[in-house]
């Protein structure tokens, strides 16, 4: 887990520059991916989850910051055969099974479209053998190909965007929540097909969710947010069992487990953001508090944190 | 003047008497008062006001002869025809109570004349009065037009040369009195509604707002004639549909309807309320020989003979019209003119001149193609846009183009004042042009196809008809019946020879009036018609 | 414990352009005074329409109540005319829905929102209403109330929102709350926040509630007893703890092990393979059978009936039936059953 | 019950045959969105009869004229304005020639001679209504349809522009837009109309100079909703340039809305052309269209109704049938009112 | 707010400027001049005349003298009316068109919103189809032709109502039915799909869930939020009066503004065609403003957000 395949620094994206209505979706967030592993990110709705994932593949031009991928800016001026390069390597894989599939295509040509795209068959019959090939990695039929994406179910679309995004063959997906949109018992079809899909090819993934349980089962490491800022960033384990930063911790205490006797104990925690009573020009950033494990907090919490972690221990 | 397609509209009357034996007449206009102005007025729903509202020294009677009115009887002549002296009546007052003067007529010439005041219609003293022209061309002062009141009741006009219609002209609108007081006061908005008017006539215009679609008459008091008016009160309401306005007679809203469009005359034709009226105007193919400075095909006379006599101005009248509009051979219209010795009425005695001659056509048709050497001719064919005249248009393209083979013809139908435009700068090839006396004289219609004459515009010139008009109009000035015979002779070069235009017909017009309404008189030239004496039975 | 509402063979329809969509093909349940029932399901499985039917809901036209009772106190809601409904909607029975976003009237004040219900079913008069409404609001945690009343609902945060719906649900002390996934739409923490308000409320004002979601973790928190429906039916019904711990029905195993929980570490969850059932044509057999790894012959020919598991729990599966082979519940459910039966002796134990 | 139950035979019991395959299977047929579409405007019977209705409009606009022994232009003015007489009808007492002129009903027919029979009378000139009436729809339709399809031309490809461009382009163009609505569209046309003499082409365009806005905000609306869609983002992640973005992803989605605006185009080009006809600024004779017709038939309506009646039937049946096509094709390509 | 409405009178000036612009220099390209014979006029007379009105000055010039007297509210004078000020000609018409037009907006959305909500309520039954097919027909017919079957058989045959004149109540009823159908249908028309998806919305359903009537439903919580996007439709409805005016005020005789601009366009005034042009235009841009203003402040979110639009 050494390599390092994507640094993200110091990422800012706003959105309505100078106008009333600025909105400050990232806010200078830092964090690197490395290659094979699983980074999560979870917080509340509207929180800059999904605006992350997409300035990291160029969707949005980033206000501020950079995005290295294997060490090149994924935001500079780029010729259209880099571009191309690039749109292959990184790819994503979006929340809502209904908006993500264009209702007028055919699902061979929506399966098709990066190897369209890239050029990535010689004839039609290679065309639409590696159609069949991804349908039935992603566990459908070749029968499926001639359909229309309204006539299948959300388990089944979300694999169909699963076979899409892998028809370029990437290094690295960022999966935009893509199972809160789908039923409880079909949930684990998609995550089973991404583990194994990670498993079989070496994928990496930034995995954004809100539903923590399963971020924590699929993720090695997961990242909190916050209104724009990464609050804390932690192994997996390691958040859930040494939660600092008190985001995380009434983040945690909220998720509601099928637990029966485990809910019947639960106490909530709530997060008040000006319990920090930071003051003005008081440095507050992400701290390493143990090996992995960043904080967002100020001095005086970093001291307190690491008391706390290491009396956790 | 020109016509447009239904420039001259009227109405009538009728009659319901109030419980107080009041008489009050209704009746419907085709089209608003553009200006309550005489001086300006060019249209007939202005004069049409004015023969209603005032006087001027002649005015026309039942037989459209004109007769003295605020002239207190006929003026002295000096032998050489130049001189007038009118006496004026003193008993003659505008409706705020001054006394209509000579001074009243001096003043309105001059402002007719004067250049500043932008009288369309000044031309009518141009070669009439004395300096008229001069005045016109800003080459003298309108102070020194031919007109001086010698006393308040005296008037002295001084022509250029002797005028045989002069008397026609003193009853025509342009020269109508002026009150000078009330139409300095009242500046620019003289004329602009029925406050800024004063009327010397039978009524006075009320509750007119400068653009209104009704307005009223009523009884002018102060008229000198007042006591043989009957009508109290006249109730003016514009229909420019033809139906609605019929929807108003036969609802009894109203007792007269102005000129029935041609389907709703064919309708009404033998209604019991039906009255027909032959107007002064003529109705003719214009041809223009002179398109953007060349010659067109309708240059070659065989080609103007041959269209003039390819269509059936019967059935056009009868079945197309059928308004009362009757078919002619010849230009000058009907009931306009008579012979100054024998009373045969100018038409009659000029003939039919060009008719509809099927075969005659066609020889002709092949001789002008092959004088110019072609098999196929297309022409613009240009027209008012109105119901009657678009009607019209399409009637007489069928007629030509089934009639003379390889004559393609294409309408344009436009607004009256784009086919005044278009005729002016000779931008047609036949123009379906209608004319209406301005005087009571062949000239009137004559004059206008003289080498270059403002309204001729067909690039015709002939010098022995030019030489034809002078001597009707200068030479035999004082010799009526030579007069008459060279306007015979015009008239048959014009037409029969030289074919510079095609008659079609003469204009008649069908009005629904209620029975019980009677005296209304229609006129020929002026104003439509005049209400002076009607009367409602009851 | 008293019934207040029993639900009887219900069977519902919709007749759509494709044609006849069974919803509901015989439901039953009841439900008892002050517990909540939790109804948990896949998407499509008839939960709303189920609650629906019983405020009478469903949309007009093309929706129809084929058979069936629901029987609430004398009345019989299947069958009750519209003026009954009207006296019961928002008095004896109200309901929360799932988005708060656009569950409120848009033009109209969260206060007269509030009132209405007051001022229909408690004959309140306006000043009565507002002081109730703002004892309401406060009640449900909303702050400065007296302001808050002259607000539209767009200045409000959806889960002030849901706060403000479910004061309206609660204004007339409602012997019944349906809660149709009252939190669905609202970030963990704020869900948090509505699931403690409901139970405190609850506890204060006496209702019953039918809870609806399908969010497990919501379940184990809020219900007494669930009720796990599937293609149209109830295919699990039982207390909290039997139907997380003892779950009887393949298909509540497959839900409850297909949610990782935070020690799940397997390589693989268990997945419920294909898609759920046509209701346009549904099959003869049991709904679940193509989907169910456990099905036997008679599953695809035969729906099962509900099999007495205890008092509390029943479950319609053929897998009770006494000739049917045992099976091997996946791991998951093994070590939820291994607890449960701790727990039973436990309580046996304790009991004796 | 439960007796029944002990009693099942065991060997109901044992697993089902695996169903692997079955699984993921798809039970309803192969539908695409547009055949989709069609099934439901299928279902809707006002739309259906109307688009059968306005095919033999259609039809009839084609082959009409040639269908009657007459020539639409040819005059006989001495058999103007006959009222219909239909060999058939006539013995049934409609269509019959009689017509009442000054309150007495004659048969003109009758009274004149006439043999031949003209299906819907002639006008006032003696020309044949029945081939005039199919002519002008033809005209009608000619000019509806081409100003439909240049309106939608033009507005598409603005509003494409517009929407997808996005940021200052779109700002530039919605001011542009803003500011040209704000001109009322008859006068514009009227304008038009003075200066270019009125003609099929002439009145075509005055109707597009403005009628394309319409279109160019409702597509670019749709482009805004649409170019924020997943689909749209998935395929700028896979490297899409602009013209794969819009050709085959915008364009497609855009069609539903394109399809019913330019079927509402259709009528009130329709009835703009009646309207302009109406005032006076229509087309020029011998041409005609249905607004001609209506308005020579408007000045002797009250005698000759069948001049009026028969042209005003015929457009309201155009206007009514398009409207409800377009109603029936906006219910079925509009997701909202899915069920 | 305050900036919003401030920018879109800018754009509302703006509007009007090129408008007045545009219609100035088609103006220069058509034939026609105050003079109604021209032909007649002398040389010297006309050249008179051409410097009273200003037409010897150099077309730019021309064109900013008649861009300062619009700003003044000097529209020119009538080529028809002789020395009638456009702006006296307008002021003199406008009476009854406003009240046609407010008559026929009024009555015609009213009865609209009438025959919407109806058929809203009742959708899929005989109401709805007979509401739908009303308002369908409503934007069919064409009010010409509404107009003068009324005035024959209404009018003429049954002798009900003043045939044509404008004098009474009495006369403005039949114009008013006229023009009023676009607006009953279009109303009609948007307030069923309004309505509709307001029915279908999760509000109502709670509002139905607390115990309301259909009745108390549909006018308590439903109405109100159809009604407030029905506000936007007013824009088109009033061009649609407009351009109906012209012709049922001809039929009718009725005294209004676009009876006198149909007889400008046929007798080629063009400062009344222009004057007419402009105030039209001017109009329907306020309309359009006062709407959306309107809107904001009917629409609380918009109202208290303030939000743009
Ligand atoms: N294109 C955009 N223009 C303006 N604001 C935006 C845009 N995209 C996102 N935002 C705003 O940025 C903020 C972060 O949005 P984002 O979608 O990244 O949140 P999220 O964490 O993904 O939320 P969710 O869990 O609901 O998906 C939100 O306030 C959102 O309104
Ligand atoms: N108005 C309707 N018209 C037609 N079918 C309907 C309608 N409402 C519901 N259905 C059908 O009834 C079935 C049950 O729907 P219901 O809304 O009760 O599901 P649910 O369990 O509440 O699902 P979710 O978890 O998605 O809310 C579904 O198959 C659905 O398609
Ligand atoms: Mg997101
Ligand atoms: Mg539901």
């Amino acid at each position: 887990m050494a390599e390092k395949l994507l640094e993200v620094k110091n990422l800012k994206q706003y959105f309505h520059v100078g106008k009333p209505k600025e909105v400050r979706a990232v806010d200078d967030i830092t964090f690197d991916i490395y290659k094979g592993e699983t980074l999560g990110l979870v917080g509340e709705s509207g929180c800059g989850k999904s605006t992350t994932g997409r300035s990291m593949i160029r969707l949005y031009n980033a206000t501020d910051g950079e995005v290295l991928y294997q060490g090149k800016n994924v935001h500079g001026k780029k010729s259209k055969s880099q571009l191309k390069e690039f749109n292959r390597k990184m790819q994503m894989i979006f929340q809502d099974p209904y908006a993500s599939l264009n209702p007028r295509m055919k699902v061979a040509d929506l399966i098709a479209e990066g190897i369209d795209i890239h050029g990535l068959a010689k004839n039609s019959k290679e065309r639409m053998e590696k159609v069949h090939e991804l349908l039935e990695i992603v566990g459908l039929s070749r029968e499926h190909a001639t359909r229309y994406p309204h006539e299948f179910s959300g388990g089944q679309r979300q694999r169909l965007g699963i076979a899409r995004a892998l028809a370029v063959e990437p290094e690295f997906i960022i999966a935009d929540e893509p199972i809160s949109a789908l039923d409880v018992s079909i949930q684990a079809q998609v995550v089973n097909l991404l583990k194994k899909l990670q498993k079989e090819r070496g994928l990496t993934y930034l995995f954004i969710a809100h539903d923590l349980s399963m971020v924590k089962y699929i993720s090695d490491r997961i990242g909190v947010m916050y209104f724009g800022r990464l609050v804390e960033l932690a192994p997996a384990d390691d958040l859930y069992r040494n939660p600092m930063h008190p985001y995380t911790q009434s983040l945690l205490s909220a998720i509601p487990l099928p637990d029966p006797d485990y809910e019947r104990s639960r106490t909530r925690k709530s997060y008040r953001p000006e319990n920090h009573q930071y003051e003005d020009g008081e440095d507050v950033r992400m701290r390493e508090i143990s090996p992995g494990h960043f904080v967002l907090c100020s001095e005086k919490e970093f001291e307190q944190y690491q008391a706390g972690y290491n009396h956790k221990k | 003047s020109d016509n447009s397609g239904e420039g001259s509209s009227e109405n009538s009357e009728g009659g319901e008497s109030t419980a107080s034996g009041e008489q009050v007449f209704n009746m419907v206009e085709t089209a608003e008062i553009p200006t309550g102005d005489p001086t300006l007025a060019t249209d007939a729903a202005s004069f049409i006001v004015f023969g209603q509202t005032m006087e001027g020294l002649y005015t026309l009677d039942e037989n459209d002869t004109p007769v003295p009115a605020i002239s207190d009887g006929e003026p002295e002549i000096s032998d050489d025809g130049l001189v007038y002296t009118f006496t004026l009546r003193e008993d003659a007052n505008w409706s705020n109570g001054d006394p209509v003067t000579a001074h009243d007529f001096v003043y309105s010439w001059q402002r007719a004349v004067d250049p500043e005041t932008g009288s369309e219609y000044a031309y009518m003293f141009s070669d009439v009065i004395e300096n008229g022209t001069d005045i016109i061309n800003d080459e003298a002062d309108p102070e020194e037009l031919g007109v001086e009141a010698t006393d308040d009741y005296t008037l002295e006009v001084t022509l250029e040369q002797p005028v045989e219609y002069f008397d026609s002209l003193l009853a025509f609108g342009t020269y109508l009195p002026l009150n000078e007081d009330f139409v300095e006061e009242s500046g620019d908005s003289f004329g602009t509604n029925s406050d800024n008017m004063l009327a010397n006539g039978p009524f006075e215009l009320t509750e007119w707002d400068g653009s209104g679609l009704t307005w009223k008459y009523v009884r002018n008091d102060e008229y000198y004639d007042t006591d043989n008016v009957a009508l109290d009160e006249v109730n003016v309401q514009v229909a420019k549909d033809p139906g609605t306005a019929v929807n108003l007679f036969t609802t009894d809203e109203v007792d007269r309807t102005a000129a029935l469009s041609a389907e709703y005359a064919k309708q009404y034709a033998e209604d019991e309320n039906a009255a027909t009226f032959e107007e002064g105007s003529s109705w003719y193919l214009k041809f223009n020989q002179e398109r953007d400075g060349e010659e067109t095909p309708l240059a070659n006379e065989n080609i103007r003979k041959a269209i003039a006599m390819a269509y059936d101005k019967e059935s056009f009248t009868e079945q197309v019209l059928s308004n009362g509009s009757v078919p002619t051979d010849g230009y000058v219209p009907r009931g306009l003119a008579e012979n100054p010795e024998s009373g045969e009425d100018f038409r009659d005695e000029s003939g039919d001149l060009l008719g509809y001659d099927l075969e005659q056509a066609q020889e002709y048709w092949e001789q002008g193609l092959d004088e110019l050497g072609v098999d196929e001719i297309s022409l613009d064919y240009l027209s008012d846009d109105t119901e009657n005249a678009k009607t019209t248009s399409e009637y007489f393209k069928s007629q030509l183009e089934s009639n003379l083979e390889g004559l393609s013809i294409s309408l344009s139908n436009v607004p009256f004042k784009n086919r005044l435009d278009r005729t002016t700068s000779q931008d047609y090839d036949i123009v379906m042009h209608g004319w209406g006396p301005d005087y009571l004289d062949p000239l009137t219609f004559l004059d206008l196809y003289v080498t270059d004459g403002t309204n001729n515009n067909t690039g015709y010139s002939s010098e022995e008809y030019d030489q034809l008009i002078e001597d009707a109009k200068v030479t035999y000035a004082n010799d009526p019946e030579q007069r008459w015979e060279v306007m015979l002779e015009a008239e048959k070069l014009l037409v029969e020879e030289d074919t510079v235009i095609a008659p079609i017909y003469q204009r008649g017009r069908l009005t629904l009036i209620k029975p019980n309404v009677n005296g209304l008189e229609e006129h020929l030239f002026g104003p439509d018609y005049t209400l002076k004496n009607v009367t409602i039975e009851n | 414990m008293k019934k207040i509402l029993e639900v009887k063979d219900l069977h519902i329809s919709f007749h759509t352009f494709a044609g006849e969509v069974q919803a509901i093909r015989g439901v039953d349940f009841d439900l008892y005074e002050g517990e909540t029932l939790a109804i948990v399901g896949e998407s499509g499985s008839g939960k709303s329409v189920t609650t629906k039917s019983i405020m009478r809901l469903l949309p007009e036209g093309n929706s129809e109540i084929k058979s069936g009772n629901i029987l609430f106190g004398d009345d019989d809601l299947a069958k009750a005319s519209d003026k009954k409904m009207q006296k019961i909607r928002g008095k004896d029975i109200s309901m929360i829905f799932q988005d708060p976003m656009t569950s409120l009237n848009p033009t109209m004040t969260i206060g007269k929102q509030i009132m209405e219900p007051l001022i229909k079913h408690r004959k309140y008069g306006k000043g009565e209403a507002k002081k109730r409404a703002i004892e309401l609001l406060d009640l449900v945690g909303i702050t400065k109330p007296e302001q808050r009343l002259k607000q539209y609902p767009h200045q409000f945060s959806g889960g002030m929102r849901q706060r403000v719906v479910i004061a309206i649900a609660l204004a007339c002390a409602p012997k019944v709350l349906i809660a149709d996934e009252p939190t669905t739409a609202l970030d963990v923490t704020i869900q948090g926040q509505i699931l403690d308000l409901m139970k405190e409320l609850q506890k204060k004002i006496e209702t019953s509630i039918v809870f609806i979601t399908h969010d497990l973790g919501v379940v184990a928190n809020v219900a007494d007893r669930v009720a796990v429906m599937y293609g149209g039916k109830i295919v699990e019904i039982g207390t909290v703890d039997e139907i997380f711990y003892n779950p009887q029905h393949p298909y509540t195993w497959g839900l409850i092990s297909s949610m990782p929980n935070l020690d799940t570490e397997e390589e693989e969850l268990y997945v419920i393979p294909g898609t759920p059932p046509d209701l346009l044509n549904p099959p003869q057999g049991d709904a679940f059978a193509l989907r169910n790894p456990y099905a036997m012959k008679i599953d695809t020919e035969e729906q099962p009936p509900m099999f007495k598991v205890s008092d509390t729990h029943y479950a319609a599966t053929w897998l009770l039936h006494p000739s049917a082979p045992k099976v091997e519940p996946p791991l998951a459910v093994k070590e939820r059953k291994a607890i449960f039966e701790k727990k039973q002796a436990a309580s046996v134990r304790g009991g004796k | 019950m439960n007796r029944d139950i002990e009693e099942i035979p065991k060997e109901r019991f044992e697993p089902a045959p695996p169903n692997e395959g079955e699984m993921e299977k798809i039970e309803k047929p192969q539908l695409s969105f547009m055949k989709d579409a069609w099934l439901r405007v299928r279902k809707n019977k006002a739309a259906l009869i109307s688009l059968f209705i306005l095919g033999i409009v259609v039809l009839m606009a084609a082959i009409g004229p040639y269908l009657s022994p007459h020539d639409g232009y040819a005059q006989d003015v001495t058999k103007n304005n006959l009222p219909p007489r239909v060999p058939g009808l006539e013995q049934i007492g409609i269509f019959d020639g009689t017509q009442t002129v000054g309150g007495v009903e004659t048969n003109k027919y009758e009274d004149m001679n006439i043999e031949e029979y003209y299906w819907f009378g002639t006008d006032s000139l003696g020309r044949d209504l029945f081939t005039r009436v199919w002519l002008g729809t033809r005209v009608s339709l000619y000019i509806a349809v081409l100003a439909a399809v240049i309106d939608m031309l033009v507005g598409v490809i603005y509003g494409l522009i517009s929407g997808f461009k996005g940021g200052r382009v779109d700002n530039v163009m919605q001011r542009i837009l803003e500011i040209m609505s704000g001109i009322p569209n008859l006068i514009v046309v009227i304008l038009m109309l003075l200066i270019f003499e009125p003609g099929i082409m002439s009145i075509t365009l005055a109707m597009v100079i403005t009628g394309w806005i319409g279109m160019a905000r409702v597509v670019r609306g749709q482009v805004l909703k649409l170019k924020d869609q997943e689909y749209i983002l998935a395929s700028r992640t896979l490297g899409a340039n602009n013209n794969r973005l819009l050709f085959k992803h915008l364009l497609p989605n855009l069609s539903g809305v394109i399809i019913i605006n330019t079927m509402f185009t259709i009528p009130s080009a329709i009835f703009f052309e009646a309207f302009l006809s109406f005032i006076g600024i229509g087309l020029q004779a011998p041409a005609a269209s249905l607004g001609t017709l209506i308005e020579d038939g408007y000045k002797t309506f009250q005698f000759l109704p069948h001049l009026m009646i028969i042209p005003c039937i015929l457009i309201c049946v155009i206007l009514i049938v398009c409207n409800l096509i377009g109603d029936g094709l906006r219910d079925a390509f509009d997701p909202k009112m899915r069920d | 707010m305050v900036k919003y409405i401030t920018k879109r009178i800018i754009y509302l000036i703006i509007t009007l400027f090129i408008i007045a612009s545009v219609t100035f220099f088609l103006m220069k390209f058509l034939p026609g001049t105050p003079f109604s014979n021209e032909e007649r006029l002398s040389v010297e007379q006309r050249e008179i005349l051409n410097a009273k009105y200003g037409l010897d000055q150099p077309v730019p010039i021309q064109y900013m003298n008649y861009m300062l007297n619009i700003a003044k509210g000097d529209l020119g004078v009538s080529f028809q009316f002789d020395n009638q000020p456009v702006l006296e000609l307008l002021k003199n018409r406008i009476g009854p068109s406003l009240q046609l037009g407010v008559q026929a907006m009024v009555i015609g959305t009213l009865l609209g919103i009438v025959l919407g909500v109806l058929a809203s309520m009742f959708q899929n039954t005989w109401i709805d189809y007979g509401s739908t097919f009303l308002a369908i027909l409503g934007k069919s017919i064409p009010s010409f032709v509404l107009a003068a079957v009324m005035q024959y058989y209404i009018g003429v045959k049954l002798g009900w109502l003043p045939v044509a004149s404008w004098d009474s109540f009495a006369s403005s009823i039949m114009p008013t039915i006229a023009l009023a159908i676009f607006p009953v249908a279009t109303a009609a028309r948007f307030m069923r799909t309004e309505l509709i998806e307001v029915f279908g919305s999760d509000y109502i359903t709670l509002a139905k869930a607390k115990g309301n009537s259909r009745m108390e439903v549909a006018f308590k919580h439903a109405i109100r939020n159809g009604l407030i996007p029905m506000i936007t439709v007013m824009g088109p409805m009033a061009v649609g009066l407009m351009t109906g005016s012209m012709v049922v005020e001809n039929i009718f005789a009725v005294p209004g503004i676009g009876e006198q601009f149909v007889k400008s366009i046929q007798t080629n005034d063009f400062p009344i065609i222009m004057g007419t042009t402009l105030f039209f235009a001017f109009l329907l841009t306020v309309i359009i403003l006062i709407i959306d203003i309107l809107y904001g402040i009917i629409d609380p979110r918009i109202r208290l957000t303030g939000g743009d639009k």
